[in-house]
């Protein structure tokens, strides 16, 4: 039973990854113009030019290109980056390290500040504290990433000096970029778990746990919070795959060569290649994301594991 | 003879619709208890006015034109002649911040009411008919929400090109499949209320179903979700902006603002803080409007 | 309660403990920035990227800058070099004992490889050893090696030129004419760094895309030791960014070109102010109009455009007077500047009379002025001035921004109305900045002016090879007058002054033109 | 006279309101004599719930006992510390819910969750408290108990997991189980096993309390039975006096709308009008506004509970006029 559902979610993926990839294609080829005049800049020649269309295929029908892109894809080639004349893959691969650890970090810090200023403001609810917690998730969710991040370098590290403006160098360098892009995160983390904690502290087995003489942290932690967090442990999957793909800005803001500041480079470039494997690979992490959510809740909700 | 009879029979549907109306009315209860228990709400809805206000009347409020440059006065700090101060073209700042309202409010409505529009026609005939359309529709829906939605309107923006014709399709384009999978999923549980059964019944056309029938009761929601998506687009551009790939310049826009500020941010702090401000704002009060209408729409979270 | 105290006290030892994270740089380091990745490190694949080859290479002849702001082209691997009567054959004697990091020598051979290799690759900077006698059968592929190039030892060859060209020597010191050697020439040249070997001070190590190069000493080297022993460039893709890491101390020396002069003014020129040097940036910003455009074929409006600019505003407001006034097509600094065009003043009332004259009403010539989303602040600002000011006389200029890449395809296709600037000199000579915008038809098409006159092109083309030094600096002085005061076809402007801000570990640094990146790092010393 | 597992007197419950206070349990006072069998009878709202709630200190803020005392076993447990009390929970003093569906934990194996109550109030092992469930699993005639042990909740059907629940709650002997409504949710033959349990439970010596609205199931098991409306304690005898002869005004309509109802009468007979707003309780007796018989001293004064023969208590003026005559 699980394992069709699994299989089931696994084709649906698999089509609307098709269906991506078809679109990033179809999309970045409307663009009117020859990737390859714009390639050459102020250079360019008649000739050169028609050249190396045909040397990279350029010149052939539209389905033509996009099944040598596909078949080239999946033996792990996704062309050269016009502006940064490397292979796109190479590209990515230093990248995707970079913003995957700053997701990593990103994440660790929404959801250790989002669940437990979360289930504060929800043990004290409607007083001081779930005010003044609720108030800062709203910010969080209201403030731009931008200005947090450039808030973040500008106290942080511009005037108190603690942490350097940018760099990869070392661990330090990613807690900046990390909770400015954790941020947002962390707002909707602290909000759901206050939502899903108050739900589940009205169902009938709290009290039933009360009734057999739990106290109220144990009441919390053993039946409270393992229900309430299987609807925030899904949301926190499909989160990181928006934190991996969606740090555009901070890494933009820190100048962190991070997948996200690539694409933002293959625009300015137009570079077809670089853009069109980014944005596969970000919508790939999202789809993913999703899907591991699924088979996460099923792993932790035991109502959909079997039978169910 | 079947003229007459399909007459009779919108008719009737009609009259079942007039029941379902009083909903509508309770909806207009609803708005007053809102009104009176949510202050929050009351107070964003006045600041969006307030907002919108100013920015049909920004020539009005300021001395200055929005691209007039001062070379010899950039980067002044606030004073009595420049509130806000000037950037770095010696513009007003606060004239500037007007304006971009216009821009930036322009920005978060538009698409929102175009996106709601697209996501409730398809997501009224992905519900109601099913099948092949259904089906289409919904591999859609999920393809452009398999993108990062910062990454799909970057994608979009580079194929359309900048300015803010094509901030408005991407927008738009970016937020629909939201809107039709909610109204999809309302259209599926409407489709079996006993009015709409009951229509089908007498005969009333499928068209005729979906437009008065399912479309209006779906409106509550889509209430919601427009005020939840305004703030959403408003913060989608100034990102954009804030990359370089959002409104064209001289034109101001707040996330433009702070995206040509930010080099100022420690010799001309107010630059970022003014239209950053602005942006919060708005934001907040977008969502505390949108928050206090589901408090009072959803009756899940009434009963809390 | 108590857990929570002692979990904020532990959170703050911790964060207050960071500070450690800035380990004192070792010695001999120096970080610099720029703002966007090299998309190679060889000179046949770009025009731009300069940062790498002008450090690790070396090239037959230097150009340095002089007391003055002039400049003088200096002997660099050549240590004596003679020119026939004619013009045509230079012949040059090598340094001894050059060797490449790699420990092979440098010969002439490897002179003549890197030569013909420019123009066999047929793509950037083919035109630097185009005067060569037999470049072009070289560049078809009809011939392995130049006519032209004879070697005589390993130290000593000589060049004959198909026509004279006093220039030559100048040509010969912009990094595009960076000597390679043609043992250890791989197809990883230019993209390894471990396959991109040079002669010059440094040795690329590493290359880590988007993020950052290091570079270190070539032990090798055969000129005097450097201070900074090891050089790390990071990609830091924001001015913001980098104005805040070298505030912060993670850069040791900032380049401030992209910065806003205002910015400059307001902080890095009252904190240490004498940490700052400059260098003047030959070349010069200037505004070119389409003469395909309705309006802007006329000169009249084209005198109006340039009468209505008020280039001391621009100087003072915009610069803060880190840029020097420019009226003509040759920069100052260049050979055959001409120091006594007077350009344009500003008149805005002429301006509007000069419109009418040409039978134009208020409004009525309008134009887009198309803007590269890369230009730098400066720049921006200049360009929304310009539109403000020709507004001011009845002139809508509508300023229109492109994406980098857009912005060359559209005025490579020669329709785009009228655009500013930024022209950096490559080498000492007028024919540098003269050749691309008025050496012919396609060259004019090709910057989107469209200029008219065949018989300026043919001039302009012709003016390389006079060989009389006197006569070839009247010709162009010549050709600038007319073009700049009679056609205006050229909207001269200024000069930017380049200025670098020096970290607490730099003690001094004296910038060279050399082109777009005036970077050698050998010129920094290190406390 | 038979020992008092439990003794309530004059208890109140209070819930603040923004239209003002309600009292949902008013001046109640009961007792379960040891093991006895003690029945709360009324509509959905009376607050016969919110009693057993009081008893075993889980009422939900904002709700909150302002008067009276619980006694267990001769002691005051009212006015201990929450600590003290929690410790009694579970092992003193237990409950039983309505739903079993959902008052099992769903993400806990239901053999953990009972163990968590041995665990709690006994010092021992997990391997001891395992083997103490699944005794108890058998005491309960819970089949394939090893199995059931790591069932989720889910997998189990309604009756079993009533019984996981009356396990849960008996599984440390306490001296008092309250049954919320322990039947509603089940079928018939389901109801019937689950009486027998505690029946049984009863002679083992531990006395029950049973809130219900089902009049078949208090007949059936209860010695001793209270009837509750709007709040207050209406009426109180043996189920068998209860039964044979109804006095309150509003007991009589109670049996008389399930009689009906048995028997197949054309008409169904019912109360007139609805449980009262408890904001808006009437000046007098509570049921005056549903009441045939009321006069205006009912619409005007609250009758007191009065001891109409010995083991009976009423609360209606009617009662005291034809105890007058």
């Amino acid at each position: 039973m699980m394992k069709n559902n699994l299989v089931r979610r696994l084709v649906q993926a698999l089509i609307v990854l098709a269906g991506v990839t078809l679109l990033i294609f179809v999309m970045l080829r409307i663009v009117p113009g020859n990737p390859v005049e714009t390639m050459m800049g102020e250079h360019a020649n008649a000739e050169t030019v028609a050249r190396m269309t045909a040397e990279m295929g350029l010149d052939q029908p539209l389905h033509i290109q996009f099944f040598r892109y596909i078949s080239s894809a999946v033996r792990g080639d996704f062309g050269t980056s016009y502006s940064l004349g490397k292979p796109v893959s190479q590209l990515i691969g230093s990248a995707f390290i970079n913003t995957l650890i700053l997701a990593l970090f990103a994440a660790l810090f929404a959801w250790i500040v989002g669940i437990s200023c979360g289930i504060f403001s929800a043990v004290r609810k409607n007083r001081l504290p779930d005010r003044l917690f609720m108030g800062f998730s709203l910010l969080g969710i209201s403030l731009p990433v931008f200005m947090a991040a450039m808030f973040l370098q500008y106290v942080f590290a511009f005037k108190l000096k603690w942490l350097p403006v940018s760099g990869t160098d070392s661990w330090t360098g990613f807690i900046l970029p990390a909770i400015a892009l954790g941020w947002n995160s962390a707002g909707q983390v602290a909000q759901m778990t206050r939502t899903t904690l108050l739900e589940t502290l009205q169902e009938d087995y709290i009290d039933t746990a009360r009734a057999k003489g739990r106290g109220p942290f144990g009441i919390l932690v053993f039946h409270a919070l393992r229900n309430a967090m299987l609807p925030v442990l899904t949301m926190m999957a499909i989160q990181f795959s928006g934190l991996l793909s969606g740090a555009v800005i901070t890494e933009t803001v820190f100048s962190i060569n991070g997948v996200g500041r690539l694409m933002v480079q293959a625009i300015s470039g137009r570079d077809i290649p670089l853009l069109q494997a980014t944005s596969l690979l970000a919508t790939s992490v999202v789809i993913l994301g999703s899907l591991l959510a699924d088979c996460l809740y099923s792993v932790l909700d035991p109502r959909l594991r079997k039978g169910g | 003879m079947l003229r007459t009879k399909r007459k009779q029979a919108e008719q009737v549907s009609d009259l079942l619709l007039q029941s379902q109306l009083g909903e509508e009315e309770r909806f207009g209860d609803l708005m007053r208890r809102m009104a009176r228990e949510n202050k929050t709400a009351v107070i964003s809805f006045f600041l969006i006015i307030l907002m919108i206000l100013a920015a049909v009347f920004a020539p009005y409020l300021t001395p200055y034109k929005e691209n007039d440059m001062d070379l010899l006065h950039r980067l002044s700090p606030p004073s009595a002649e420049h509130l806000l101060g000037t950037d770095e073209g010696g513009r007003d700042v606060l004239t500037r911040l007007l304006y971009g309202a216009r821009v930036s409010l322009l920005i978060g409505v538009v698409p929102a009411l175009l996106s709601l529009i697209l996501g409730a026609v398809l997501g009224v005939a992905a519900g109601y008919k099913g099948g092949l359309t259904d089906a289409v529709i919904m591999r859609l829906a999920d393809v452009t929400l398999a993108f990062p939605s910062m990454l799909l309107a970057m994608v979009i923006m580079y194929a359309l090109g900048d300015g803010i014709l094509n901030v408005f399709l991407t927008l738009t384009l970016v937020n629909w499949a939201n809107v039709a999978r909610v109204v999809r999923s309302q259209t599926l549980k409407l489709k079996n209320c006993e009015f709409v059964e009951a229509a089908r019944i007498i005969g009333v056309s499928r068209d005729r179903i979906m437009r008065r029938h399912i479309l209006p009761n779906c409106l509550p929601t889509l209430l919601v979700m427009f005020t939840l998506n305004v703030p959403a687009s408003i913060l989608t551009e100034s990102s954009l902006s804030f990359l370089g790939l959002g409104i064209k310049p001289p034109n101001a826009s707040w996330g433009l603002m702070i995206n040509t500020g930010r080099q100022y941010l420690y010799n001309a702090p107010w630059l970022c803080f003014a239209p950053g401000a602005a942006i919060m704002l708005i934001v907040l009060a977008f969502n505390f409007l949108g928050n206090g209408l589901l408090d009072v729409l959803d009756p899940r979270l009434k009963k809390q | 309660m108590k857990k929570i105290a002692a979990l904020l006290l532990a959170l703050i030892l911790l964060v207050s403990s960071l500070p450690a994270f800035a380990d004192e740089p070792e010695p001999g380091l120096l970080r610099t920035a720029i703002l966007y990745d090299i998309s190679t490190m060889d000179v046949t694949e770009t025009t731009d990227d300069y940062m790498i080859p002008m450090n690790v290479f070396d090239r037959l002849f230097e150009t340095r800058t002089a007391a003055g702001g002039t400049l003088e082209v200096v002997n660099s691997l050549v240590t004596d070099y003679s020119v026939s009567e004619d013009g045509l054959t230079y012949s040059f004697t090598l340094r001894e004992g050059v060797v490449f990091s790699n420990g092979s020598a440098l010969t002439a051979s490897d002179v003549q490889f890197s030569f013909e290799r420019l123009l066999k690759a047929g793509k950037m900077n083919a035109d630097i050893p185009e005067e060569i006698l037999g470049a072009e059968a070289v560049k078809k592929g009809e011939a392995d090696s130049l006519e032209g190039f004879k070697i005589t030892d390993d130290t000593h060859f000589s060049i004959t030129l198909a026509a004279p060209n006093a220039g030559f020597t100048a040509e010969l010191s912009s990094p595009a004419a960076s000597i390679v050697d043609a043992e250890s020439m791989t197809s990883g040249f230019g993209k390894e760094p471990a396959e991109t070997i040079g002669s010059g001070p440094y040795i690329v190590t590493e290359w880590v895309s988007n993020d950052h190069f290091t570079l270190v000493y070539n032990e090798k080297y055969w000129g005097p030791e450097p201070t900074v022993k090891k050089l790390i460039v990071k990609t830091i893709a924001d001015a913001t960014t980098q104005d805040l890491m070298f505030q912060n101390g993670e850069l040791d020396i900032i380049d401030l070109k992209n910065l806003d002069s205002a910015v400059v003014a307001g902080t890095y020129k009252i904190k240490p102010a004498d940490r700052i040097v400059s260098t003047p940036n030959v070349g010069e910003v200037f505004m070119v109009m389409n003469e395909n455009n309705k309006y802007l074929k006329d000169v009249r409006v084209r005198k109006a455009i340039a009468m209505a600019i008020d280039r001391d505003l621009l100087i003072q407001g915009i610069y803060m007077g880190d840029a020097q006034k420019e009226n003509g097509i040759i920069p100052t600094g260049v050979w055959a500047h001409n120091d006594e065009m007077k350009g344009f003043t500003y008149d805005p009332e002429g301006a509007k009379a000069l419109l009418k004259e040409a039978g134009y009403a208020e409004g009525e010539v309008t134009f887009e002025l198309a803007r590269d989303n890369n230009a730098s602040t400066n720049l921006r600002l200049i360009y929304d001035s310009i539109s403000a000011q020709l507004k001011a006389v009845g002139i809508e200029a509508n300023v229109e921004p492109y994406e980098h890449s857009a912005w060359l395809a559209k005025r490579s296709g020669g329709d785009m109305d009228s655009f500013i600037g930024r022209w950096g000199m490559d080498y000492n000579d007028p024919a540098n900045i003269l050749m691309p915008f008025f050496g012919s038809e396609e060259a004019s098409k090709g910057r989107s002016m469209n200029y008219p006159d065949k018989e300026i092109f043919a001039r302009v083309s012709a003016a390389r090879f006079i060989l009389n030094d006197a006569e070839r600096e009247a010709e162009y002085k010549a050709l600038d007058k007319k073009l700049v005061e009679e056609d205006a076809a050229w909207i001269p402007m200024f000069a930017e002054l380049h200025l670098w801000c020096l970290g607490d570990r730099v003690a001094s640094f004296t910038p060279q033109w050399a082109g777009f990146t005036d970077f050698y790092a050998a010129d920094v010393v290190l406390k | 006279m038979k020992e008092k597992t439990l003794e309530v007197c004059g208890l109140t419950v209070c819930i603040p309101t923004e239209k003002g206070v309600i009292r949902p349990v008013n001046d109640v006072s009961l007792e379960v004599p040891a093991g006895s069998i003690v029945g709360i009878v009324g509509e959905s709202g009376c607050g016969k719930s919110m009693t057993a709630r009081a008893v075993m200190g889980l009422l939900r803020s904002p709700a909150k006992v302002t008067g009276g005392s619980v006694f267990l076993c001769g002691r005051e447990i009212t006015s201990l510390p929450e600590k003290e009390r929690r410790n009694l929970r579970g092992a003193e003093i237990s409950m039983i819910f309505q739903e079993p569906m959902t008052s099992l934990n769903p993400v806990m194996k239901v053999g953990s969750q009972v163990a968590e109550a041995i665990r709690l109030h006994t010092a021992c092992s997990r391997e001891e408290a395992k083997a103490r469930t699944l005794e108890i699993f058998r005491e309960v005639e819970i089949p394939e108990p090893e199995s059931r042990f790591s069932c989720y909740p889910h997998q189990l059907s309604g009756g079993l997991r009533q019984r996981v629940m009356i396990a849960m709650a008996m599984v440390c002997k306490p001296k008092l189980l309250i049954a919320d409504e322990p039947t509603t949710a089940l079928d018939v033959t389901v109801e019937a096993q689950i009486l027998n349990l505690l029946e049984r439970l009863r002679d083992a010596g531990t006395s029950v309390l049973i809130i219900s609205h089902n009049l078949g199931v208090i007949a059936k098991v209860c010695d001793y039975v209270y009837v509750m409306y709007a709040g207050r304690i209406v009426e109180q005898a043996e189920t068998k006096a209860l039964f044979d002869r109804p006095e309150h005004p509003y007991t009589r309509g109670l049996f008389r709308s399930v009689t009906s109802l048995r028997e197949g009468c054309e008409t169904l007979e019912t109360i007139p009008g609805v449980v009262p707003n408890l904001l808006r309780l009437p000046a007098g007796c509570s049921f005056s506004l549903r009441c045939g018989q009321c006069t205006e001293n009912c619409r005007q004064n609250i009758p007191e509970l009065l001891e109409t023969e010995p083991g009976r208590k009423v609360r209606c003026f009617l009662m005291g006029k034809e105890g007058a005559e």
